[in-house]
């Protein structure tokens, strides 16, 4: 009993340890293991990393060359990682902030070495070299690189 | 008016309407005669409170006739001992038949060789102590009278039972006004006859069983009650209550090897009397025992007649007890009471038949009634008299209510009564009016208690003061207990409950509402009845008129308004039964942790720790300890 | 004119402001309990008028009930605790205080009992046996007070003796204050005493079905309780406030310290450790004030 | 006559959805009847597939103990292929387990006392567990599901720096266990509402097949650790904690000393770490094919993993017996006759994980 009583004498003159959370963020300790981003110049769009996901949020939309990565779906395990033949996935110490709805984030893939827009430049190459037609820019509704966007449809969820 | 008639009106008319409600045919005609008998018992005891104190002798009852009364009255009474050995004798219970040949035996000696003459006296006293008590039983009887026409429809023994309903009442109002020792053990045992009648009323194995405990143990008390006559006699060389204020006590020859305080010996043996008729601690077992009679009998016991006698007895003796200098006697007087008053509280706490739970807190109450008389000042006598009124109102109309919940749900078991109120609103608001009078302030028995706590706050009076208190503080708080988890379980009801159309038989109804209504009134009249209605001994030198100023009690320790309170009350449950309105779209079930589960809510009686079984073991040696005690206190 | 030494003040507009105060203060108290709590459990804690806000939120939010009874019962036991802080203010009989403030219990028991719901039942069943516990000690301290002034009126502890005038309380019930301090964690609903309310066991007890502006009702008589058993105890020391004062904050401090370093017993060793220690205290100074023989009849 | 008291599932007392139905008499429990299955999520039929994928699912069965089953999942399925984890990365699993006792453990601890509303103390012991949690978070980069065994080894190393760090660690956290020792053992109320409480005799829990602490508060000294070593138990030698009453102080006791047992296992594979090689990760070269099933001790006591392989990355069957699952029936006979006050300090005491109950 007498130890509590200095105990808690002790807590009354020393600093409240917990914080005003939102007005004071957490600092995280280094190499903590938070949000995940797709460097588009280097993925190759192989789909390892969908396929490894034990959590479901990648999904690799190859004809679009864009990878889909659901952030509030991501348990942020790190095997994308870790699997990534390229390196081209890293794992940052930024956490997103809580969010009503689902958060999507949308990479457009630019490397070129990717056998799919390898494949889709040779098309288009031997297309125009065929009809000498000016070509389209690109394809689908493509969205720029690491802009978050709100999926309008699943915010029900 | 003239004394003699109202008291005729009060005692022989009632036993007239019995024997014509017993003879004429047919439940209609009998019901008839019993509402009769009802108004003229009212008219008649309302007339006596006009009418004031006044004295009647034997002479003046003898008018116009030359009839030996009192000789009649002695022989009546052999011929009830003759009774009681008789149905000891039918029922092959020797404890009843032993102590009715001891009776016989004492009783002839008592008239034989003790007898003092033929002086004349004053036979009949009307004063405000016994006009308050003739309202209680006028008043109350006869609305209980009236609730059993409803409740013993169709009853095979209605007759003889109608005919000992009103013999009772007739014989308990002759009882009270009885000055002449003599006549009051006859009208004593006359009670002791009725109750056990009404007692045994199903003529079943367990009535048969109870009402024989009743008749022994009572007859117990008629012997202490005959000794203390016998005793008086000797030692005050009078028969008359009300000449003993003014005796000279002398100790006879034949007893002088007593010390001298054994001059107070009668009212040690009086008061054990007064204890087995209010069935105080070791004799608590036959009014437990009483529960097997019809409803209206047992309201009729615990209210009005029956054990009111026994306490009316301790507060006729107590002034006498404090004039001879018995402070050791009021002192064992005190905790007896006290004991009764705590422990009956709690084993009343223990039980599930409702019936019982009043049984136990009736004794209860009649112990606090009991421990006032022990206190025996002013304020004490006060709340005694202040607490047998204001129970005896609460008492009946809740064991009236009982009985009609029993006719509704067909069961006694309080767990039974669970959301009683969805079916029967307003028999259960009242029973809950009933309930909350008995334990909350401002009502009567708040105010008893108030006084009862004032008074044995004082160290000088009794020396047991702590101890009294003790007693008063755990018996208030047990009581509260079981009456607030019975008035709990009657509300309680599940959400959007809707009530079936209620049947209502107004012979019952009218009589609980008319009670329900006397609950408030007598708390709002509390002050006029303390200046008008209570006349103490000029020995306590203070009259209860003392305590009231204006609407409020103030007694040198502190004051209390009951008229404003009971306003107050009124207003705190009014005002949100007025504005309260649920809403049909906001009700919801109960919380049951998510299971979406009716929970069963029931138990809780505390068996294992505070039954019957295990506490009675205990109780009863310790109750006949006390007794044993209160002797003791007398002859040491 | 009338000056600050003028009865009627004294008498009449103070108890009223008191009165109007109280649950002010009440809150005010709970708010500082809470933030006090918190730092001794080095947390941050609530800002002080939390509770405030607490109960301002209560009643806007929407009712869920279940039937009408409990309701009444719940603005009763309110209405009840406001007469009996009034009449403490007013300085009323303390015997008719104790029992209206007992009576304030009876219908929150009531309450309880009549929703028919599994922890409001057993919420009641232990709300009584804290009544069976506390009453008794309250009672009894009433009863010392009596006998060492005399009267129950509280009006009497200002003025018990006649030749000194100014002996307060404190100097002859010192373990009758005591007992008042053992019975505190009850009344004020804390560990080790909080059995009713345990939120760990039975929900919240009696009030578990009380939900938007009735549990802000309950809440405010609850303002209102902490404020009277403080007052009560402030009595003990009625001839200085400073004193005074001192001796209600020692008694809130005393409550949060015990609170933090206790856990909740059960009610049997509540009841045993309850009687056992308050009869003790009890009783040893009825003897004290018996011997010295500081005691009116 | 009876009331009868959904205990649960949504009840303040426990964080998880467990059900006992109480019939009660008074304050007395007359008859108790036990229902879970609330939350199952149907886990062992979604372990059929890709092996890697099932040490993350794993650690998702409890949130408490995720090392302790992402372990012994990995170790089950390593046993199916015959694959040998290298030693380094045995000593940093045996660090994260004892590092996770210690949370766990604090976490029961703080929750007993919670339950008999103790608060001040309860906040002490989170307040400590806030330490252990920052560890992790130093260590593994996660703060609860760390997602650092993989099939094979770990995922992230423990370096010189991490090392010292973790020794600091060590040394603070015993100071504040041995605190916190004092306090629980010291303090009256805390006696008066543990002991002789919720006794399980000997006997019973034999009977019964209770197992970690519940058991060890029983006089049963069966540790995992000590009667079937796994990873790195074979070298570090671990004594079973036994308290002999059996009532929930004995349990409660059991798991405040194992703080300093784990302590104490730390410090003594701190130094392995140095010797060990820099390998942390063993690749597999076959997939798996045989039956295997492992045991470990995980703060509740004894966690058992059944993995069978079917020859391609998908598995076969995996069978997970959790230690709750083996104490839960262990409350029933407790509760049956206690006081309604008790229940939920027994059950706390016997730290019941509902995630792993129900699976």
């Amino acid at each position: 009993m007498l130890k509590i009583l200095a105990n808690i004498g002790k807590n009354l003159i020393s600093k409240p340890y917990t914080s005003n959370y939102p007005f004071t963020p957490y600092q995280h300790f280094p190499g903590v293991r938070a949000d995940v981003t797709f460097d588009g110049t280097k993925c190759i769009l192989c789909g390892l990393c969908q396929r490894s996901c034990p959590a479901e949020c990648i999904l690799i939309h190859k004809e679009q060359e864009q990878i889909e990565y659901l952030n509030t779906q991501c348990i942020r395990c790190g095997y994308c990682v870790r699997v990534c033949p390229t390196n081209a996935i890293s794992q940052n110490e930024v956490y997103t902030k809580p969010s009503r709805q689902r958060l999507t984030v949308y990479t457009k893939v630019t490397n070129e070495n990717a056998p799919v827009i390898k494949k889709r430049m040779a098309a288009e190459a031997a297309k125009k070299a065929a009809a000498e037609k000016p070509a389209t820019a690109g394809t689908g509704p493509a969205k720029p690189a690491g802009e978050k966007k709100v999926d309008e449809k699943k915010t029900s969820a | 008016m003239d004394g003699l008639l109202l008291l005729s009106l009060t005692v022989l008319v009632p036993v007239l309407f019995g024997i014509i409600s017993y003879l004429v045919p047919g439940y209609n005609l009998k019901k008839y005669a019993v509402i009769l008998c009802a108004l003229v018992l009212s008219v008649a005891s309302l007339l006596i409170l006009y009418n004031g104190p006044q004295n009647l002798t034997v002479e003046s009852i003898n008018i116009g006739m030359s009839l030996p009364v009192s000789t009649i009255i002695i022989a009546l009474d052999f011929l009830l001992l003759l009774v009681f050995l008789y149905f000891g004798y039918k029922d092959r219970e020797y404890k009843v038949l032993g102590l009715a040949v001891l009776q016989l035996a004492l009783l002839a000696y008592l008239e034989l060789f003790v007898a003092g003459g033929e002086e004349a006296g004053i036979t009949f006293v009307i004063d405000d102590l016994s006009i308050v008590m003739c309202l209680i039983v006028s008043l109350i009887g006869s609305l209980i009278l009236l609730y059993s026409i409803g409740y013993m429809k169709g009853d095979k023994n209605v007759s003889s039972f109608f005919l000992i309903m009103m013999v009772f009442l007739g014989d308990m109002n002759a009882l009270i006004f009885a000055n002449d020792l003599t006549w009051l053990f006859f009208f004593w045992e006359g009670t002791t006859l009725c109750s056990f009648l009404l007692i045994r009323h199903y003529r079943d194995e367990p009535s048969i069983k109870a009402s024989d405990r009743a008749l022994w143990m009572n007859l117990l008390g008629g012997i202490a009650l005959v000794c203390g006559i016998i005793l008086i006699e000797m030692m005050y060389n009078t028969r008359f209550l009300s000449e003993l204020f003014t005796a000279q006590a002398t100790m006879p020859g034949a007893l002088s090897f007593l010390p001298a305080a054994a001059i107070i010996l009668p009212f040690a043996f009086m008061a054990v009397g007064a204890f087995t008729k209010s069935a105080l601690m070791p004799f608590n077992s036959w009014l437990t025992g009483a529960m097997v009679a019809p409803t209206p009998v047992s309201a009729l016991l615990h209210s009005s007649t029956m054990v009111n006698a026994g306490v009316y007895m301790l507060i006729r003796i107590a002034p006498l007890i404090l004039i001879f200098g018995g402070g050791l006697l009021s002192t064992v007087i005190t905790i007896v009471g006290g004991f009764s008053f705590m422990f009956c509280a709690l084993l009343a706490l223990s039980q599930t038949d409702s019936k019982r739970i009043l049984a136990y807190s009736t004794i209860s109450y009649l112990g606090l009634i009991a421990m006032c008389t022990g206190i025996n000042t002013w304020l004490a006598i006060t709340a005694a008299v202040a607490l047998l009124v204001f129970h005896a109102v609460s008492k009946g109309l809740l064991f009236l209510c009982v009985g009609e919940i029993t006719h509704i749900i067909g069961s006694r078991d309080i767990e039974q009564m669970q959301g009683l109120i969805a079916k029967a609103p307003l028999v259960t608001v009242i029973t809950v009016i009933g309930l909350i009078s008995l334990m909350a302030p401002p009502f009567g028995i708040f105010v008893g208690k108030w006084l009862a706590f004032q008074s044995a706050s004082t160290f000088t009076q009794i020396g047991w003061s702590l101890v009294a208190i003790f007693f008063i503080i755990f018996g208030s708080i047990f009581s509260v207990f079981y009456y607030s988890r019975w008035a709990g379980k009657l509300l309680a009801t599940k959400p959007a409950e809707t009530a079936p159309p209620a049947h209502h038989d107004w012979y019952m109804e009218i009589p609980l509402i008319i009670l329900a209504a006397g609950i408030f009134v007598s708390v709002a009249l509390t002050t006029i009845f303390f200046t008008q209605l209570i006349d103490l001994p000029d020995i306590y030198g203070q009259e209860p008129g003392g305590l009231v100023v204006g609407e409020v009690l103030r007694s040198a320790f502190g004051g209390f308004s009951p008229l404003m309170f009971l306003i107050l009350f009124i207003v705190i449950l009014l005002i949100p039964i007025l504005i309260i309105r649920v809403p049909k779209t906001s009700l919801t079930p109960t919380y049951s942790c998510g299971t979406g589960k009716e929970p069963d809510i029931g138990g809780g009686y505390f068996e294992t720790l505070i039954g019957e079984s295990k506490l009675l073991k205990y109780l009863n040696p310790i109750g006949i300890l006390l007794l044993a005690i209160l002797f003791l206190a007398v002859l040491l | 004119m009338i000056t600050l030494d003028d009865p009627i003040i004294w008498k009449i507009a103070f108890p009223a402001v008191m009165l109007i105060l109280a649950p002010i203060i009440g809150g005010l108290l709970i708010g500082i309990d809470r933030k006090l709590t918190a730092r001794l459990q080095n947390r941050a804690g609530p800002p002080i008028v939390q509770p405030f806000y607490d109960v301002l939120k209560l009643f806007g939010k929407e009712d869920k009930i279940v039937n009408k009874t409990y309701l009444v019962f719940a603005v009763a036991y309110l209405l009840t605790v406001v007469l009996s802080t009034g009449l403490l203010l007013f300085h009323y009989d303390l015997l008719v205080i104790t029992f209206m403030f007992g009576l304030s219990f009876i219908f929150l028991v009531l309450a309880g009992y009549s929703v028919r719901s599994q922890f409001s039942y057993v919420g009641s069943n232990r709300e009584l046996l804290q009544m069976l516990t506390y009453e008794p000690i309250l009672l009894l301290v009433v009863f010392l007070d009596r006998l060492v002034t005399g009267s129950f009126q509280i009006d009497a502890i200002w003025s018990f003796t006649e030749p000194a005038k100014t002996e307060p309380l404190l100097y002859t019930l010192p373990l009758a204050l005591l007992a008042l301090f053992l019975i505190l964690p009850i009344q004020l609903r804390k560990s080790p005493y909080d059995i009713a309310e345990a939120h760990q066991e039975i929900a919240q007890g009696p009030v578990t079905e009380y939900t938007g502006k009735f549990l802000g009702l309950v809440t405010i008589a609850h303002f209102y309780e902490v404020f009277f058993v403080l007052w009560f105890i402030g009595l003990y020391f009625v001839q200085n406030w400073a004193v005074r004062i001192g001796l209600m904050a020692l008694a809130f401090l005393f409550s949060i310290v015990i609170d933090n370093v206790t856990a909740r017993l059960r009610v049997d060793q509540m009841i045993r450790q309850v009687y056992i220690i308050g009869l003790l205290l009890i009783i040893v100074n009825l003897a004290y004030i018996l011997i010295t023989g500081k005691w009116i009849a | 006559m009876k009331t009868t008291i959904q205990f649960g599932p949504q009840h303040p007392v426990w964080v998880e959805p467990l059900r006992l139905k109480l019939t009660m008499d008074g304050e007395i429990v007359k008859d108790c009847e036990l229902e879970a299955g609330f939350c199952h999520r149907g886990l062992e039929k979604k372990f059929e597939w890709d092996y890697n994928k099932g040490a993350y699912l794993s650690e998702r069965i409890c949130g408490i103990c995720t090392q302790h089953h992402s372990t012994c999942y990995c170790t089950a399925v390593e046993g199916t292929m015959g694959l040998e984890i290298p030693r380094r990365a045995a000593v940093i699993r045996t660090i994260m387990l004892e590092l996770e006792r210690l949370h766990s453990h604090l976490l029961a601890i703080g929750l007993t006392l919670e339950s008999i509303g103790f608060e001040n103390l309860f906040m002490l012991c989170f307040r400590n567990r806030e330490i252990v949690l920052d560890m992790f978070e130093r260590t593994t980069g996660n703060r609860v599901l760390h997602g650092i065994n993989i099939v094979g080894g770990v995922i992230r190393n423990i370096g010189p720096e991490m090392a010292k760090e973790l020794e600091d660690f060590c040394d603070i956290m015993e100071k504040r266990c041995l605190d916190l020792k004092d306090m629980i053992l010291k303090s009256y109320t805390i006696r008066e509402r543990m002991q002789g409480v919720g006794v399980m005799s000997e006997q019973l829990a034999r009977d019964l097949c209770v197992v970690g602490p519940v058991a060890r508060g029983s006089n049963v000294p069966y540790d995992i650790r000590a009667v079937a070593p796994y990873v790195l138990y074979n070298e570090i030698k671990v004594k079973p904690i036994v308290e002999t009453s059996g009532d929930c102080w004995a349990r409660s006791v059991v798991r405040v000393r194992e703080l300093f047992q784990s302590i104490d296992i730390i410090r003594q594979c701190i130094p392995l770490l140095a010797d060990a090689g820099e390998d942390i990760f063993a690749k597999s070269k076959t997939l798996p094919e045989k039956e295997y099933f492992t045991r470990v001790e995980a703060p509740r006591g004894e966690l058992f993993y059944y993995a069978k392989g079917k020859k391609s990355k998908e598995m076969d069957r995996i069978k997970v017996r959790t230690s709750t699952y083996g104490n839960g029936p262990g409350f029933v006979p407790l509760i049956k006759g206690s006081h309604l006050a008790d229940v939920g300090l027994i059950t706390i005491t016997f730290d019941p994980c509902i995630g792993c109950f129900d699976r």
